[in-house]
């Protein structure tokens, strides 16, 4: 089970703010889980693929699309931040 | 002592301050406050709130770190920030940031610095709500100048 | 509105802030605050009390004068300046600078360019009170380097 | 009746803060009231003469070591600042 956390504009792109999921098989790399994410929802998928979006595996960014996500417990999508 | 505090209660600056201030030794001379308000306009037009969302856990750790950070680099050992998330209604206070040092170039340094921070690289998402309905909002250019020039 | 106040009463930092916080508008997003206490010890060692002298009139009228200049240069329409005279005790307040500004920059600039002048150029003269006796205190070299700085 | 304000260590100096004179007819200038009081008071004088001593005649600062002092209310002597 891995939590999906969507921020800021994301969640409105997602039309939630997180989802609990089970990744299927085929989804090993952070690269794995956008196309995932994009084949079930067009819009979130242009959304999770523009530029600035950064990923957080487990609290910690993620540079790499190839970081493996099959042991995250909790993987967030951040847009460019706001600042406070 | 290093005290971060994001919050969805109303900051009160003015005891916040002097509960802080409260702390400092006898070498402390110097106290410099920083208190950012929500405006009630904008280059938009009237606002009526703002909603800032966080990321709990990541939010708090993120802005912990760089308070740490800017506090060993200034030499400034007693830095507080309050920062609030959710709904902030214009005139109440967003973000308070106060530092406590012997000299006064270090404890301005040290504020000014965590506020550039915080105004573009904290991680929030801020929506401005207004007459005519939500805007996400992203850090002015003015904002990322400043920043540059102190990263420098 | 610019707010200057030379007195021999204690200043209460947190009560004058807020009260001064308390005329700001809509378009305020950003209050910046210095408050310069008296520190216990300097470099000469234990610091009994401070003694600071100032000259009637005269000092209140070129503190004004400044403040005002420094408000028109940074386009800041509030600020609050007040400072002790007379015997003042480690852990009080000597100086208090308030302004209050729609953005942040400008807030930070007047209250760091008013400090740099009021420890340096400002008519007071200052006697340190310590175990040993008085001792007539000038500005320090790194004073006199930050206001030539911020003169440039 | 001319009052003459001794400030900071200049008060030390002069073993008074200030005091109420009748200026003799020869004083006509900043440099004569230096020399008058020298003349009275050698220690005085000294610290008087000294580098970055300022005269404030009627509150305003003078620069010029001619200003006429005839008609001055209030004169004060300043040593370099000390700041707050």
């Amino acid at each position: 089970m891995t939590r999906l956390i969507f921020l800021g504009r994301l969640r409105d792109a997602a039309g939630h703010g997180e989802r609990v999921v089970t990744l299927p098989a085929h989804v090993e790399t952070v690269a794995d889980l956008r196309s995932w994410l994009a084949a079930g929802d067009g819009d979130l998928g242009a959304a999770l693929h523009e530029r600035g979006i950064h990923v957080v595996v487990d609290q910690v960014i993620c540079n790499r699309e190839t970081e493996n996500v099959r042991d995250a417990s909790e993987i967030a999508f951040m847009p460019p931040l706001s600042g406070g | 002592m290093i005290q971060v505090s994001i919050t969805a209660e109303a900051i009160s600056p003015d005891a916040e301050t002097a509960r802080f201030a409260a702390l400092r030794g006898a070498a402390c001379g110097a106290a410099v406050t920083f208190v950012g308000f929500c405006r009630g306009v904008s280059q938009q037009g009237d606002v009526m709130r703002l909603e800032l969302e966080h990321y709990p856990g990541f939010t708090e750790r993120e802005i912990g770190r760089i308070t740490q950070a800017v506090a060993e680099r200034h030499g400034v050992a007693d830095i507080l920030v309050m920062h609030r998330f959710g709904a902030i209604s214009p005139g109440e206070a967003i973000v308070l940031v106060a530092a406590l040092s012997a000299h006064r170039a270090a404890a301005f340094a040290a504020v000014e610095e965590l506020m550039d921070y915080l105004k573009t690289d904290a991680p929030f998402w801020k929506r401005e709500i207004g007459p005519s309905g939500a805007r996400w909002i992203e850090p002015t250019a003015e904002d990322r100048r400043r920043r540059e020039e102190h990263s420098k």
